[in-house]
């Protein structure tokens, strides 16, 4: 499954790759963490509890960084394994600037295998939708702070 | 087919529930299960504990508010709903919805709270409540809250009841002399699940029209509703409703492309619409 | 304050029966009945509740035991179908199912007796409609309905 | 009554063969353990110390097994034991393959070994004290994967760019041509040539209710193996488990009660069953499966998937047909398994029911990361009889020809029969012409115009369809060696005893496997007219035992072929128990034999109905009482008689012969009402009309037709194994796999007509498996509604109500498939 978009981030480019970048910030965005670990600069590890309201999805996230062209470009690939459903998941962002502002152009292409792949269909869709709204959501909030923090 | 380990606590008053939900984390209510207990089956999730609302029966009641609101008890089935004379004078399209649920055996055990709480988007009730405008009631160890059906649900399986809290009762306004109810859409089989469809309540030359199976939580077609302004000739409905799939983001799964979804959400807002203000015509809903 | 458990005693009355027994919390109806108390006419025959086989009745509604936790049946009076010919003497229902063919492999057929047995409780003489939305729970993957929808109404004319 | 039986008009009995109970419906000796909860199914059966057993199953389609690590399963209390890939690689062999290269090469283990192939694929096994605890245990169960690649379609696979057996080293499991009479000429005489570019006939199974599953014991003394199960085949499969095993045949005793349904999709349980055997003997306690729903549908047995490709058909001026080609490519998922079987089967019905005698198909099966497919009810003749009728109804539509005459002008007529098929299979009998007027008939075809306006009024497109199918039954095996000349299986035999006890109960033994089809109430029936006594005193015993039954290397059930060689071998049996009761009575009343006749369970005089011994009496004097029987009569009153029937063998280089020997056939036509807005298709009217010769017990037939009829509504509008592009099943459960419950039943007519079999024992065919005529019927229908609607052709076997949204909105796009050149 694809989902894609375009996000304007009222902060200059730099301190939006900052944040991006910098994997305790990007913790902080995805929904869920129960604990973060890195490994090196390239790869890091999250066990996360993914909130699906009738009890969390648990899984263990391995993310790896696959390219970067800083400041505009960067793609990661994410793993995660849980009981009944595997995560597979690659994402990329392109930083633009429009003006004091910054535009993301980001893509997720999300693949869940296993029972839970195989039995949610109907509600995966909405529920990446959604927690996908809620990250750019949570890295808005980030980007404030960083740029609160910088100036 | 096979549950993990679960704890499971069957408490006999809804203080007793409260407490139990707010003392262990990763505690779910089990109302009717015909949801949970089939997720829990695959094992998709995995509550911790189990508070069970079987027994507490002040939540199995169906009565009116004092400002004349259905007070639907979380715990009411929807077998219970669709034979209650109460529904069937103050708002008798939960009854004709509920009539289309599932099965005879998921209506005689599902309750309307399991239902609106679970949020599945192929669910009946969520799109239903919103177009009726229904309230939640939510209870806490800190007391009571009321929340309107635009802000109640907010993801899949997902609602405004959150952890620690119980959700205790649906009130649904009572049926206007001139008002009108309707729901539209396509199943997967005869009475099967929804693909996608609309519901449409007309009263006071207004309409509200919430659609489902189109997005994480119903969605309020505000534009056609808008666009309509009390005339519900099929022209005037078909041209309020033209471009509201554009304006939807649905999923695409084996049953249903994205594109047959927004064009099955068009034609069911204009069908429920022109249905539901058929029956205000009719001082039928 | 009644503190969570994974595991409780359950009383339960089944076909007249009464039996009390430590249950694990985890334990479908369904199981607890087959297993448990080795009454092996309730089938199971799919793991998301749809199919209906597993169709009993519990006080007096009929219902999926897969979707019910066996700790959920404590203090429940349950009748399978083994306690519609408790005597030996076939039911109505049970004859006519028979008579017009309605069962080929029989493995659904527990559960549409139970729910076509609940429907002719509360509805003696049900249209053939009526029939197909009471049964709408049950999958058949044998007779296609016909001689099932049959078996029904037929029953309902005799009673 | 939801049933209209066909008005007395409609129904024929073209029978002038003697009924007795034979032709009657009998109600059912199976049915009163059966409502009452008492029937006995696999999952009913416990030993003492069971363990059960919880498969590890692979949640990619295609990857490597880096590791598997059981350390903390076997740690969790209560956990007996595990095995994995690794063990099943040392201590059986790969199942028996049956094509040739490069399929031949393939290695299919019981669990995956080294590489998992498609989704749910089991790569290990935990068995535990409880089910509960068995599932726990394998969650625990470590498994690391490397995904690879993955290839869900046909025409990709052919690409071998993506190879699942890279023993094979390609993904083609078989490849041949078929060319019968000469379809280059017929199209170059041809006045019209149609040419369709691809259709696709969709997956779906049968998805019997009860799931497959065995409880299997080990007796470590012997070294046998007893598995009580639902296998619907265990003749068969005891050839692939026993050299698997490194055992005998007789090591392996499979025991059958009652089965939940079986369709075909209880014939590839091998790979389960093989290692429940060694956990059984690896652990020295029985052991226990049950297949979920899930399981069912990821992993156990899927139809034949069948791209059609490159039709092209032959037809005169007049809408006689002259012939076709096709390239058919059928796809069989991740392992052969029955396969390539399903490249011949279809042969047996090469020509559908019409007249055309000259066709080429250019046949190829593949592999694809997809579940592995297994028998299904029509199996591979369903296939080939939808393109048949497809192409009828597309020659129709584009030569604006009437889709009723097209089919009675090309139909095999009646005065034609015996007909030989231009592949040398023999159609024994039947009016297919008759049995469609009687179709139409039923839905009331001479008002299908005024009915269409009416909808057309309230916004419903409206349409008639006719589905021409035929059934065919009695396999021989020998159609195998059109694929492999090497295979040494040919012909076909089921077994039965039928034996008089002391006192006197008459009890059959059958080597079939029934699944409801009421194996136990026609048989009683065929021996209780054979042997002078009434259904009720003949004992059938339940299912199947391969110790205590008598079987044959073909016994099972499957293929429409009891009444032929099940019932065969009962009559057989039955005749020979009746001469000898005959003979013992003419020594016990000193008359010659042909004084003596059976009756009203008794031996009696001819000529005088009051001197006659009690069947108990001729059980007791054999069985206790024999001293004074003359030393060279030596009555045993236990008989075993082998149906054999007679196919001859097959011409290898033609690739013809008779694969078959009985046709039954099946003529369906119904009304669809299409929502023009929507397109949701509704059933408004349907009728099958069935002619399977005599009919032993016609309530049965009946309910056979009924179920066929829903199995093929089921897969046209609602029923399909859809994969996206990772290899993930979509529709892995009831929810989305949505099979017709009785509200999406339409109300079924039924008609019957009666054309004896002249080559089956009891002038009865084999039926059943219905041809898919429900699928032929609807997609015709669809077609004729869409007809105004910018007349999309129906280029899939799957129409559900987005398909049909689709054709609707873009007609254009179905119909750059198909193309005419005329003279």
């Amino acid at each position: 499954m694809r989902v894609e978009g375009t996000k304007e981030l009222d902060a200059p480019r730099a301190v939006v790759w900052t944040v991006l970048n910098d994997p305790a910030q990007m913790a902080a965005l995805m929904p869920g963490v129960e604990s973060f670990q890195v490994s090196d600069e390239r790869h890091w590890q999250a066990k996360v509890k993914i909130p699906l309201g009738l009890g969390g999805l648990k899984m263990t996230i391995d993310f790896e960084k696959l390219e970067e062209t800083p400041p505009e470009f960067a793609s990661l690939q994410a793993k995660g394994t849980g009981v009944g459903a595997l995560l597979n998941m690659t994402t990329e962002f392109r930083l633009s600037e429009a003006g004091e502002k910054t535009s993301m152009a980001w893509a997720a292409d999300v693949r869940i295998a296993g029972p839970v792949g195989s039995m949610g269909q109907r509600v995966l869709q909405p529920i990446v939708n959604q927690q996908v709204g809620n990250v750019l959501g949570a890295l808005d909030a980030q980007v404030q702070k960083a740029k609160a923090a910088g100036s | 087919m096979l549950l993990r380990e679960v704890e499971y606590a069957c408490p006999d008053t809804v203080e007793e529930a409260i407490d139990l939900l707010a003392a262990n984390d990763g505690a779910r209510a089990l109302a009717g299960g015909q949801t949970l207990i089939n997720v829990m089956k695959a094992r998709a999730a995995a509550p911790e504990v189990l508070v069970d609302l079987g027994r507490l029966a002040e939540l199995r009641t169906i009565g009116f508010s004092s400002d004349g609101m259905l007070e639907l008890g979380t715990m009411v089935t929807t077998a219970q709903l669709v034979a209650s004379s109460e529904v069937d004078v103050a708002r008798p399209v939960l009854a004709e919805v509920g009539a289309t649920i599932a099965d005879q055996q998921v209506r005689n055990r599902g309750t309307i709270g399991g239902n609106v709480c679970v949020n599945d988007p192929t669910n009946h009730f969520p799109p239903l409540l919103v177009a009726l405008a229904a309230t939640f009631t939510i209870r806490s160890a800190s007391g009571e809250r009321v929340v309107p059906a635009d802000e109640f649900f907010l993801g899949v399986y997902l609602t405004a009841v959150g952890p620690g809290e119980l959700l205790t009762k649906v009130s649904v306004p009572t049926r206007k002399p001139d008002s009108g109810d309707a729901i539209a859409g396509v199943t997967i089989g005869r009475h099967g699940t929804y693909i996608a469809n609309a519901t449409a309540s007309v009263a006071d030359g207004g309409v509200r029209v919430a659609l489902g199976c189109v997005d994480a939580v119903p969605v309020r077609a505000t534009a056609m509703e808008a666009a309509l302004d009390g005339d519900f000739s099929e022209s005037a409905v078909r041209a309020a409703a033209e471009g509201l799939g554009a304006t939807l983001d649905p999923p695409s799964d084996v049953h249903a492309s994205a594109d047959y979804r927004r064009h099955l959400a068009e034609v069911s807002a204009v069908r429920a619409v022109l249905q539901a203000a058929e029956r205000a015509k009719a001082g039928v809903t | 304050m009644s503190e969570p458990t994974s595991s409780r005693a359950v009383s339960v009355e089944v076909n007249g029966e009464t039996y009390e027994l430590e249950v694990p919390a985890r334990r479908l109806l369904v199981h607890f009945l087959r297993d448990d108390l080795g009454l092996t006419g309730t089938h199971v025959g799919c793991d998301t509740g749809n199919c209906g086989a597993c169709t009993v009745h519990l006080d007096g509604l009929a219902i999926k035991s897969c979707m019910m936790l066996a700790v959920q049946a404590d203090g429940a009076r349950l009748t399978t179908v083994e306690g519609l010919a408790a005597d030996g003497e076939l039911t109505a229902l049970q004859q006519s199912f028979s008579d017009h063919h309605a069962l080929q492999c029989g493995y659904c057929t527990p559960g549409m007796l139970m729910s076509a047995t609940a429907l002719l409780a509360q509805n003696p003489h049900p249209s053939e409609d009526e029939v197909r939305v009471a049964l709408q729970g049950n999958i058949c993957r044998c007779t296609g309905y016909v001689n099932i929808v049959d078996a029904v109404v037929a029953a309902g004319e005799t009673r | 009554m939801t049933t209209t039986t066909a008005p007395t008009t409609a129904t024929e009995q073209a029978t002038t063969l003697q009924k007795g109970y034979v032709g009657q419906s009998v109600p059912r000796k199976e049915d009163r353990r059966l409502v009452q909860g008492q029937g006995t199914f696999f999952d009913d059966v416990r030993r003492h110390g069971m363990g059960y057993v919880h498969f590890v199953r692979s949640p990619y389609a295609h990857a490597r097994i880096v590791s598997i690590d059981v350390s903390e399963a076997l740690a969790l209390e209560g956990v007996y034991g595990t095995i994995t890939g690794d063990e099943v690689a040392i201590h059986t062999d790969p199942f028996f393959e049956m094509s040739v290269e490069p399929g031949s090469r393939i290695k299919d283990y019981a669990l995956a070994v080294g590489k998992v192939r498609h989704m749910g694929e089991p790569v290990a096994a935990v068995c535990a004290a409880t089910r509960e605890l068995a599932r726990d245990a394998a969650d625990l169960v470590q498994v690391e994967y490397e995904p690879l690649d993955v290839v869900v379609d046909g025409e990709e696979a052919l690409k071998d760019e993506v190879v699942l057996h890279d023993d094979a080293g390609s993904n083609v499991v078989w490849q041949g041509v078929f060319d019968w009479g000469d379809v280059d000429q017929a199209l170059a005489e041809a006045d019209h040539v149609v040419k369709i570019k691809k259709l696709h006939f969709h997956r779906f199974s049968s998805t019997p209710l009860e799931c497959a599953g065995a409880l299997v014991e080990y007796d470590k003394g012997t070294g046998e193996w007893t598995i009580h199960c639902n296998h619907q085949m265990p003749g068969v499969g005891a050839i692939w488990m026993a050299p698997a095993l490194r055992t005998g045949i007789d090591r392996l005793r499979f025991v059958t009660q009652d089965i939940g349904g079986a369709f075909g999709n209880k014939i590839c349980l091998h790979p389960q069953f093989v290692v429940l055997c060694l956990l059984a003997r690896k652990l020295g306690r029985p052991v226990q499966w049950t297949e979920w729903r899930t399981d069912q549908h990821t992993a156990n047995a899927h139809g034949n998937e069948r791209t059609f490709l490159d039709v092209e058909v032959a037809v005169r001026s007049d809408g006689t047909m002259t012939g076709f080609k096709v390239k058919a490519l059928d796809d069989c998922g991740a392992f052969p398994r029955y396969e390539p079987l399903g490249c011949i089967i279809w042969a047996q019905v090469t020509p559908g029911c019409y007249a055309w005698r000259n066709i080429r198909v250019d046949f190829t099966q593949v592999c694809t990361n997809k579940s592995p497919v297994s028998p299904n009810r029509g199996y591979s003749r369903m296939q080939h009889l939808w393109l048949t009728e497809r192409i009828v109804d597309i020659v129709a539509a584009e030569l604006g020809l009437d889709p009723v005459e097209v089919r009675k002008k090309n139909y095999v007529k009646a005065e034609q029969m015996p007909y030989e098929t231009p592949n040398g299979c023999v159609y024994d009998s039947g009016d297919y012409a008759r049995c469609l007027d009687l179709a139409l008939e039923l839905i009331g075809h001479d008002t299908i115009e005024e009915r269409r306006a009416e909808a057309k009024g309230r916004g419903k497109l409206l349409g008639l369809g006719i589905g021409s199918t035929l059934d065919s039954g009695t396999n021989n095996f020998g159609q195998s060696q059109l694929l492999n000349p090497e295979l040494q299986f040919s012909g076909n035999n089921e077994a039965a005893t039928v034996k008089l006890d002391i006192f006197g109960e008459v009890v059959v033994t059958l080597g079939t496997v029934p699944q409801g089809q009421g194996h136990e109430t026609t048989a009683a029936q065929v021996v209780a007219d054979i042997i002078g006594c009434t259904p009720d005193q003949v004992n059938v015993r339940r299912g199947h035992d391969t110790w205590f039954n008598s079987s044959a290397g073909f016994s099972g059930t499957y293929a429409s072929q009891f009444a032929f060689t099940g019932l065969g071998a009962v009559k057989g049996a039955a005749e020979l128990l009746r001469d000898e009761m005959i003979k013992l009575a003419s020594i016990v009343f000193g008359v010659p034999e042909d004084a003596v006749e059976l009756a009203d369970a008794q031996a009696r005089l001819k000529e005088n109905h009051e001197a006659a011994i009690p069947f108990m009496g001729l059980g007791a004097i054999v069985n206790a009482n024999n001293a004074f029987l003359p030393p060279d009569f030596n009555p045993t009153l236990n008989h075993r008689y082998v149906c054999r029937p007679i196919f001859g063998v097959v011409d290898k280089e033609a690739k013809k012969g008779k694969l078959t020997l009985t046709y039954a056939t099946q003529i369906h036509a119904c009304v669809v009402e299409i929502d023009e807005e929507t397109g949701e298709v509704e059933i408004v009217d349907y009728a099958a009309v069935d002619d399977c010769g005599i009919r032993i017990n016609p309530q049965i037939v009946e309910g056979q037709v009924h179920g066929a009829t829903a199995h093929a509504i089921g897969a046209v509008l609602h029923e399909t194994f859809a994969y996206d592009e990772d290899g993930t099943l979509l529709t892995s459960n009831f929810y989305d796999y949505h099979v017709p419950h009785a509200l999406d039943m339409p109300t079924l007519k039924t008609g019957a007509i009666e054309s004896p079999s002249p080559v089956a024992p009891l002038g009865a065919k084999g039926m059943g498996e219905g041809g898919g005529g429900g699928i032929h019927c609807v997609c015709s229908a669809i077609q004729d509604a869409l007809r105004p609607a910018g007349g999309a052709i129906v280029y899939d076997s799957h129409n559900p109500n987005h398909r049909v949204w689709e054709m609707l909105r873009d007609p254009e796009a179905t119909r750059a498939n198909v193309e005419v050149v005329s003279k």
